[in-house]
């Protein structure tokens, strides 16, 4: 085997193979089970690094590949840029979200559990994004949602097992609409590869373009809920009662991801050229930028924070959604660049939001008051990536805003401007609250004192790699036009996704 | 409810009827192909040959069967398997007396079935059901706890023609054959060792399952409790 | 015209259809194990009508052999079902299988 | 020696079981567990030994007593067969493995040894034989080992269980043994190669077919006539409730797929597989729907064997029309067949643990299992992963096979059954998995009866089960291959 | 001008206060880097200076970002460089709280608004216009929690106006990037341009943070507010209005129509206003009215948007030093002891913004008649006569704004607060040099025209009489004083706006909810235990029930039967 195909066995294999030792480890053997793990997440850490060097050292619409077959059913994956994007996006983050909830996770019971499952859910999130075609990416995917349930009912309070129903009641019958659409399209097509520019004989919209239709409905209500599409994203509020460290990487990377790298493949490499002819890419843009607008008003009011965060990811989101589905290399370009440049911010809020619970208990967004004092560096993080989010420059947001936004004007889609405008202005509008309560409202007396003396203002486990992640965001927006940088990237794989 | 059983079950019965009805007037089967074939079964009533070699392994089938059903009575049963369970206190004079002077009767006539079997019919089933018998009449009349047979011994007997019924088979296999292959030459003195213990089982059997279902039920109460 | 060994055929067939009745109403498992009895002697009748097709004098063995079979294989579950049936007896103090029966037991005194 | 083996594989594989049988009732205590597990240690390796030789020289034919049909009883081994009898050595291993832990040398399961052995031989002979009449004889073995296990626990339910299930196997088989008759009476025969060729699609030949196949859809306890299956595979001993869901219900299952598919073509019985069909849509939803309602964790999955059930009747529908669809569905049936046996078998074993370690398996009161018995929950809930049929999993690739078949035979009705019954499969697996999370310990009453931390072989079996259920996901297609092996004209199709 | 310095180092120059910023944000070294704020802007003045002409572009940086040094830029550049120094010095002389932190946003917005004096493409400008922006929000809010509606109406309208900016700049952008919009985009682009810099120098319709936050500002960053920051919004104007853009030409009209409007609005509510910062923000907005109705004039058509683009930039940069210097003067009069004399050195940059005759108001106001002489048609009379009005007006307002300054401690409202008057009043001095001479030493020709043609006896006379006729109509009004006092106060501060900021602050209020992440879980209650099937018996149970009973189900093999042996018999 090539080293390209080890590498990518390597990608998925890793995090299972760290899930087995973890769990085999069990509860008790702490130091143990946490070394398996940051090596388990290292190991893929190089994995997908190399997997990315394949992508980008292949010449375009050739990639190393590695596969088994079933049936006519050939299970495989492969190393192209888009995937390599989403798996070095959710690998990096997985090593930082280690360390990060080994601080989190030290007065929590069943971490072995956790831990496993993490890994299992990453693994699978790799798997998705290295898929070479539409059956793999929904094995994965199904693992992936399975795999998410014992982590969102982690904490076995009733609330969470609630939160896990509603989960459930969304991602179970996704899936088996993601599967009689995945089923009908192989029946249809035969075995669904994902190729550069839409997989797709032309010659089917012709022959079947009400299926075709039905089949894009079908494939969009399975992703679009964990892409959080309105109306299906009623779980992800729900679902943040999880521990901080899943929301932070499942529920802003991992999982949500998958649903738009989801759309992204079906759209940008099923469907091609067949969705604009067929009318669907523009419903779907239509419908992401109500999202984007729905998700943004419904932030506006949470007081608790991490559920403000919630709404904010559901518009976020969908700002990927609606690059992708816009006819413009630019705009689909600023679509998968933000899904690099959200994940790095939102981590840093989840993180933030995980950090600030375990070391003051505040929850709401209400009690945030004078935390700057407080968790200065902490608040600080959260702060600049707040900002990015609502788009101001140098920040990551910025960037993949940016591309949205001259992408549209490319696509001649006036409304899209405008719903980048009004969302804008409704992210200032429920970030900047949190920020001024932090830095210029008056802290609780024992906050003015600043972090207590001699001692970091909250477990360095946590506050830094939430500041690494900041940075990293901060990195992504002010170098987005260096080479290798997540925007350029993204130009890169729009720029060949899109011969039409 | 009993009206509509009874509407299915006459519908049932016209269908069945019309069915059988529609078979063909004559049908050769495979009967021709036994009488081709009888001389080189060993033994010369056609039924038995059929049961004892053509279809032996139907008959071999059926013992496990015999067998399991043993081992499944005994393990309802509420005294230990295989134990002689006391079943009359004392039993009177008269029946014990004339069980004294039937029981070897009866097992010399069960050895005239045995032999009998072999040309007409006959054989272990009859010859072991009149042992049993005898058996059955000496624990009516008492005799029924001999020092000299122990557990062991009765689940050897239960066991032992279906093992050698086993062992002839695998023994035919060894020989080169396939299962229940009898060479012609020894077809009918395998057939006769097989027979005869076969009927020693079926004697077992029989007392056995009498004597196990014969037992009070208190004891059997006694086992019931604390389950999981 | 029906000949002799249709109705001896059918005479199985009708004892299969009764002893089928039987087991449906009867509540008490003794009367229902009989019934299958009567049933597996319907269903022996017909092969032994059945053997009766060869042309010439002596009937088809096979038939005969595949009744022997049946025999020994329903008295075996005739004595398993039997011993079950005695064990539930003693255990339970009835002997059916549905709560409903045990009335429908009384009524008909079994 | 190692071609006399392959010559006599079949016979060795029915032997040894019934030759360790009554070896381990003679033997008795002391002895008899030694004996299982030998012989399942014998059997596992000749099933497998077995599935080889049939993918590497094809069907394998063996005239015992050296008649051949139709005049003497032939063994036969195609791809099906060799497929159940690898099925059932797996589990029967495992299922060995668990037992000798669970039952101890407790004197009142002594008898549990001999009678699985009886039932395993039973078992092998069932799937190798290729007579009609022969197949009566197994089909009794099989159900009376069968409810003599149910009954072995001698509780008041348990043997009232066992009394239902015995006599609806004695009719059922009383039913089929009346079919045989009619068929003979028609055509002569009661060797199924025989009869492949003289059958006809004539009134005596059809009432004989459905004679048999109302015994065995009772025997399988197919909707409306599950009344039986819940009681018995809820109420006997966990490992036997595993036996019985895995394999038993297999085996009238799968004459009933050796006369249809087989031996008489579904086509010469028209609308009978429709109402086959139909019976087994109505098993998948209504299984799903008792399941849901249920408060004990064995009558739950003892509904989800109903339901399941359901999915291999689909088979007959699907594969009447021939073709690529057929051979679609005749894999995807299978294929159900087998990873539902691994599936359900886990499941029960994992029951048998709760049960055995918590005292009872009422639903509401499994809350925090995954702290408590983290390999048994987890054992639970990857066996519940195939039930749900969402890959990876041998349950995704059956569903996966016979959606394709109704689609591609134009008969998409049953996709939609299909679909649903996945649906609602995760509704209910996730009623008990949910729990699973809770918090409250508590609810698991540490009565003395608590015996501590389940051994290793028991929920190394369990979990082995459920893995390799996961496992047929994703390397399946060696299966697929021997199940295509000599695979009946009608669904020989192109092999997928 | 030294032609080997590479035309980045103008940006570099520019961002030297980050690295203050940087330092004030560091706990260590906070209090030095607080020390060297007064000299963070020098580089970048000297930058204006010394690098020459050109244009680079640093791919790597955000999306692409141009550096370009034009003479546009260079004057806005040495403006806001003087202005922020002034307004540091200042600052460094007087005492606020946290004075880290001051500097530190006080830094950053600088830092912010010097570099956009050196970059030219939409992303890098935006890039550094938000960080001007939203950090001086932090110094709208520095003195406390009585601040917050003056913070909150900034934010809102600097939050619209980035929006707004940002969608303007995406048409800009595609247009950098090669891709014609296509007539609607670019004429809704220039309109979203115009609106979110409107914002930023107070354009009618848009100002209402503007009374607010400069009342609110602590007195060094208002004069940078007001003088610098605002006028970068006329910066922006001058590089992304599609001037000699045909297609932005209809807008031309409505452009110079808001202007004007601005002009007289911003008068005649400024003199009803009752605090002199209010007064200066309404002579703000309508200062940059004037600005509005040359760029109207510029967008008429393409020959004269240059002459337009000199006329802004002057007028702007005259603006922006005398409004700093007024902020300045205001609070040195404030504290000072000797305010009469503090009062006569603040009548310079009044008379000055008045346009008197001699000062840099008179040169201004020439270059914008220049422009305002191309225009169009009925506008050209139209500004001929009314513009001179307007002047009348501003003479007003700043009228007022000296009566308030020098009746303030007859109001009473301030005391003169510590801090050290002599390095205060010296930076103020500088400004007021730099008022006095600027427009006199700017090295462009047209400007020197100008300045010539200012000291020729005619336009001394049309520079005098506006100021003479308010000067008159002041006095007057303070005569009759019970008659004009009816007008005082009648209209608050951010006059129509309080509506919407009352809002804007509903919108973000939190609405009260119980947290997801409660710390500690509450035990679920044990159900009793049940045996066999479900204890509750719905229609299902009912149904299913009747199925498992004996009698049932074999009849249903019964039937099943029948069915079958019904489809046997139809052969």
């Amino acid at each position: 085997m090539s080293w390209e195909g080890a590498a990518l066995l390597m990608a998925v294999v890793a995090p299972f193979a760290t899930a087995v030792g973890i769990f085999a480890l069990g509860e008790a053997r702490e130091r143990a089970r946490s070394a398996v793990n940051l090596i388990g997440a290292a190991v893929t850490v190089v994995a997908v690094l190399a997997c990315a060097t394949a992508a980008w050292s292949a010449e375009p619409g050739r990639h190393a590949a590695v596969g088994i077959d079933l049936l006519d059913i050939g299970f495989g994956l492969k190393a192209d840029m888009l995937g390599a994007l989403f798996a070095v996006v959710a690998g990096v983050l997985w090593l930082i979200t280690t360390v990060y909830a080994t601080g989190y996770m030290s007065h929590a019971s069943d971490r072995a559990r956790f831990f496993g499952f993490f890994s299992i859910c990453v693994g699978s999130a790799i798997g998705i994004a290295l898929s070479k075609n539409l059956l793999t990416f929904f094995v994965f995917y199904e693992t992936l949602t399975l795999a998410t349930y014992p982590l969102v009912v982690h904490s076995g309070t009733p609330a969470a097992l609630r939160g896990g129903r509603t989960y459930l009641m969304y991602a179970l019958p996704a899936g088996g609409a993601l599967a009689a659409g995945v089923v009908w399209l192989n029946l249809l097509a035969g075995p669904v590869e994902f190729a550069a520019g839409g997989s797709l004989d032309p010659a089917l919209a012709a022959s079947h373009p009400t299926a075709l239709v039905v089949i894009f409905a079908l494939l969009m209500l399975g992703l679009g809920v964990k892409a959080a599409l309105f109306p299906v994203h009623g779980w992800l509020p729900a679902a943040m009662v999880a521990p901080a460290p899943v929301s932070s990487l499942l529920h802003a990377v991992a999982v949500v991801k998958a649903g738009v790298f989801g759309i992204a493949r079906v759209v940008l490499e099923v469907y091609g050229p067949l969705g604009p002819e067929l009318g669907v890419t523009q419903l779907l843009a239509a419908l992401a930028g109500f999202t984007i607008i729905f998700g943004s008003v419904r932030a506006l009011a949470q007081d608790d924070l991490k559920k403000r965060l919630a709404f904010s990811t559901v518009a976020q989101l969908s700002y990927i959604t609606l690059g992708v589905a816009l006819a413009s290399p630019i705009a689909i370009a600023g679509g998968l660049a933000h899904l690099a440049h959200h994940a790095a911010m939102k981590i840093t809020m989840f993180f933030t939001a995980g950090a600030v619970a375990e070391e003051v208990k505040a929850y709401r967004v209400s009690e945030f008051d004078g935390l700057g004092r407080r968790m200065p560096l902490t608040m600080a993080a959260f702060s600049l990536a707040a900002l990015g989010i609502v788009g101001v420059p140098p920040v990551a947001g910025f960037a993949s805003k940016w591309l949205l936004g001259v992408g549209a004007v490319d696509a001649g889609t006036w409304w899209v401007i405008a719903v980048l405008g009004v969302s804008s202005v409704l992210n200032a509008a429920y970030f900047f609250p949190i920020i001024h309560r932090a830095w210029f409202r008056e802290p609780k007396a024992e906050w003015a004192g600043g972090p207590p003396t001699g001692q970091p203002e909250g477990d360095l486990r946590m506050v830094v790699p939430l500041v690494v992640t900041s940075l990293l965001g901060l990195a992504m927006g002010l170098m987005a036009g260096a080479d290798l940088s997540p925007a350029s990237w993204a130009s890169a794989v729009a720029g060949w996704g899109l011969p039409w | 409810m009993r009206a509509a059983a009874l509407a299915l079950c006459a519908g049932v019965g016209v269908l069945l009827g019309r069915a059988v009805l529609s078979m063909p007037e004559t049908e050769a089967g495979v009967a021709p192909l036994i009488e081709a074939n009888l001389a080189a079964s060993g033994v010369k009533n056609p039924v038995t040959a059929v049961l004892l070699n053509f279809r032996g392994y139907d008959t071999l089938l059926e013992i496990a069967v015999l067998v399991l059903a043993t081992i499944g009575v005994l393990s309802l049963s509420a005294s230990k398997p295989g134990t002689w369970a006391p079943v009359a206190a004392q039993a009177d004079p008269v029946l014990s007396a004339l069980a004294r002077f039937l029981a070897p009767v009866m097992v010399l006539v069960s050895g005239y079935l045995l032999w009998a079997g072999e040309h007409a019919p006959g054989g272990a089933f009859q010859a072991g059901s009149v042992i049993g018998a005898a058996g059955v009449l000496l624990a009516l009349s008492g005799y029924a706890r001999p020092a000299w047979v122990s557990r062991f011994a009765l689940r050897a007997a239960i066991s032992v023609g279906f093992i050698v019924f086993l062992g002839t088979a695998a023994g035919s296999m060894l020989a080169g054959g396939t299962l229940l292959e009898y060479p012609p030459e020894l077809a009918k003195t395998l057939i006769i060792v097989v027979e005869t213990w076969l009927t020693v089982s079926i004697a077992a059997i029989l007392i056995s399952l009498f004597i196990a279902s014969a037992s009070p039920a208190e004891q059997l109460r006694r086992r019931t409790e604390s389950e999981w | 015209m029906v000949s002799q060994t249709d109705l001896y055929t059918l005479a199985g067939a009708l004892l299969f259809v009764i002893g089928l009745y039987g087991i449906i109403t009867r509540p008490h498992l003794l009367h229902k194990i009989l019934a299958l009895n009567i049933s597996s002697a319907g269903v022996f009748f017909v092969l032994v009508g059945i053997a009766r097709r060869v042309p010439g004098p002596t009937p088809d063995p096979l038939p005969h052999a595949m009744v022997l079979t049946g025999i020994v294989v329903t008295v075996s579950s005739t004595a398993f079902a039997l011993a079950l049936a005695k064990r539930i007896y003693t255990d339970t103090g009835v002997a059916v299988l549905d709560a409903s029966d045990i009335e429908a037991e009384e009524r008909t005194g079994g | 020696m190692g071609d006399w083996v392959t010559q006599q594989l079949p016979a060795l594989l029915i032997l040894v079981p019934f030759t360790a049988a009554p070896f381990a009732y003679l033997l008795g205590a002391g002895y008899d567990r030694q004996t299982a597990l030998l012989s399942a240690a014998l059997t596992q390796p000749l099933a497998a030994f077995l599935a080889l030789t049939v993918v590497q020289e094809g069907p394998v034919r063996y005239a015992i007593g050296g008649w051949g049909g139709p005049l003497g009883i032939e063994l036969a081994a195609d791809g099906f067969s060799a497929t159940m009898v690898l099925v059932t050595s797996v589990v029967g291993l495992l299922v060995t493995v668990y037992g000798l832990r669970y039952f101890g040398d407790l004197e009142r399961y002594r008898f549990f040894w001999p009678l699985w052995l009886f039932l395993w031989g039973s078992l092998n002979a069932l799937f190798l034989s290729a007579d009609i009449f022969n197949l009566y004889v197994c089909l009794e073995l099989v159900s009376m080992s069968a409810v003599a296990l149910v009954g072995l626990t001698l509780r008041r339910e348990a043997l009232v269980a066992a009394m239902r299930y015995m006599l609806a196997a004695i009719l059922g088989s009383l039913f089929y043994l009346l079919g045989v008759a009619l068929f003979y009476g028609a055509f002569g025969s009661v060797d199924m190669a025989t009869l492949r060729e003289t059958v006809r699609p004539d009134v005596a030949g059809q009432a004989g077919l459905a004679l048999m196949t109302a015994g065995l859809v009772l025997k399988t306890a197919l909707f409306p006539l599950h009344f039986w299956l819940p009681p018995a595979h809820s109420n006997a001993a966990s490992p036997v409730s595993a036996v019985l869901s895995a394999l038993v219900v297999k085996g009238s299952f799968f004459i009933l797929v050796r006369l249809w598919i087989d031996v008489a073509q579904p086509e010469a019985f028209p609308g009978a597989s429709v109402v086959l069909g139909v019976l087994g849509s109505s098993a998948i939803v209504w299984g799903s729907v008792q399941a849901l309602r249920q408060e004990r964790l064995k009558m739950l999955v003892a509904y989800s064997t109903v339901a399941q059930i359901g999915y291999l009747f689909l088979l007959f529908p699907l594969a009447s029309g021939g073709g690529q669809a057929a051979s679609d569905a005749w894999v995807g049936g299978i294929f159900h067949a087998v990873s539902h046996a691994l599936a359900k078998s886990a499941m029960f074993l994992a029951a048998g643990i709760v049960l055995a370690r918590f005292g009872h398996d009422r639903l509401e009161g499994l809350g925090g299992l995954s702290r408590r018995a983290p390999v048994t929950a987890m054992a639970f809930g990857l066996a519940g992963v195939t039930m749900m049929g969402l890959p990876p999993s041998g349950g995704f690739i059956a569903k996966w096979q016979l959606i394709k078949a109704s689609i591609g035979s134009g008969q998409w009705w049953w996709a939609v059954v299909v679909v649903a019954g996945g649906l609602l499969a995760a509704a209910y697996m996730f009623r008990v998995v949910g729990p699973f999370f809770a918090r409250e310990a508590e609810d698991l009453d540490d009565s003395d009866l608590d015996p501590g931390p389940s051994p290793v072989t028991m929920d190394g079996a369990a979990l082995a089960l459920a893995l390799g259920a996961l496992v047929l996901g994703v390397a399946g297609q060696p299966l697929i291959d021997l199940i295509m092996v000599g695979a009946p004209a009608l669904v020989a199709g192109v092999t997928p | 001008m030294v032609s080997w310095l590479p035309t980045w180092v103008a940006l570099a120059a520019a961002l030297v206060p980050l690295a203050v910023a940087g330092g004030c944000a560091l706990p260590r070294v906070r209090d030095a880097a607080r020390r060297l704020v007064p000299l963070a802007a020098l580089p970048a003045l000297a930058a204006a200076v010394l690098v020459p002409e050109g244009s680079a572009a640093i791919g790597w940086l955000v999306t692409g970002v141009t550096v370009q040094v034009d003479d546009t830029g260079r004057a806005f550049l040495a403006l806001s460089a003087m202005i922020w120094t002034a307004a540091a010095l200042y600052a460094a002389a007087r005492p606020v709280e946290r004075p880290a932190r001051f500097a530190g946003w006080f830094s950053l917005a600088m830092a912010g608004n010097l570099a956009l004096c050196c970059v030219s493409d939409p992303a890098g400008f935006y890039t550094f216009f938000a960080m001007m922006a939203l950090s001086t929000y932090a110094l709208v809010v520095h003195e406390g929690p009585s601040r917050r509606d003056a913070g909150r109406a900034y934010i809102v309208f600097t939050v619209a106006g980035e929006a707004l900016l940002v969608c303007g700049l995406f048409v800009a952008g595609a247009a950098a990037a090669g891709i014609a919009p296509g007539t609607t985009l670019a004429v809704a682009g220039t309109v979203l341009v115009l609106l979110a810099f409107g914002i930023k120098i107070g354009a009618l319709g848009m100002h209402g943070w503007m009374p607010l936050a400069y009342r609110a500002t602590p007195p060094a960053a208002a004069a940078a507010l007001a003088g610098s920051m605002s006028t970068a919004g006329v910066l922006g104007l001058l590089r992304f209005l599609p001037g000699g853009d045909p297609a932005a030409a209809v807008l031309s009209p409505a452009v110079m129509a808001l202007g004007l409007a601005a002009a007289f609005y911003g008068a005649i509510v400024g003199v009803t206003q009752t605090q002199p910062r209010v007064v200066l923000a309404y002579s703000s907005i309508s200062q940059f009215g004037f600005v509005t109705v040359a760029l109207g004039v510029g967008l008429a058509e393409p020959g004269v948007w240059l002459i337009a683009v000199s006329a802004a930039t002057v007028y702007g940069v005259h603006h922006g030093l005398a409004k700093a210097a007024l902020f300045l003067g205001e609070d040195v009069a404030a504290r000072s002891r000797r305010r009469p004399a503090a009062l006569a050195a603040l009548g310079l940059p009044a008379f000055a913004l008045a346009g008197a005759p001699l000062t840099s108001g008179a040169v201004a106001k020439i270059v914008l008649k220049e422009a305002t002489a191309v225009a169009p048609g009925v506008w050209n009379d139209a500004l001929e006569t009314l513009l001179p009005v307007a002047a009348v007006g501003t003479t007003l307002l700043m009228a007022r704004f000296l009566y308030l300054v020098a009746t303030r401690e007859a109001a009473g409202s301030q005391e003169p607060a510590g801090g050290r008057d002599l390095p205060a009043a010296a930076a103020w001095g500088l400004l007021l040099a730099a008022v006095a001479g600027a427009l006199w030493l700017w090295p462009a020709e047209e400007v020197a025209y100008a300045a010539g043609k200012s000291l020729t006896a005619h336009y001394v006379w049309l520079a005098a009489w506006p100021v003479v006729l308010g000067t008159a109509i002041a006095a007057v009004a303070w005569a009759a004083r019970g008659l004009s006092g009816r007008f005082v106060g009648v209209v608050p501060p951010g006059d129509v706006y309080a509506p919407v900021l009352g809002w804007a602050a509903r919108l973000t209020a939190v609405r009260d909810e119980r947290p997801y992440a409660v710390p500690k879980a509450a035990a679920v209650p044990v159900a009793s235990s049940s045996t066999g099937g479900p204890t509750q018996l719905d229609g299902a149970g009912a149904i299913e029930n009747g199925l498992l009973a004996w009698a049932t189900a074999i009849s249903a093999v019964a039937a099943l039967t029948v069915l079958l042996l019904l489809l046997a018999s139809r052969v």
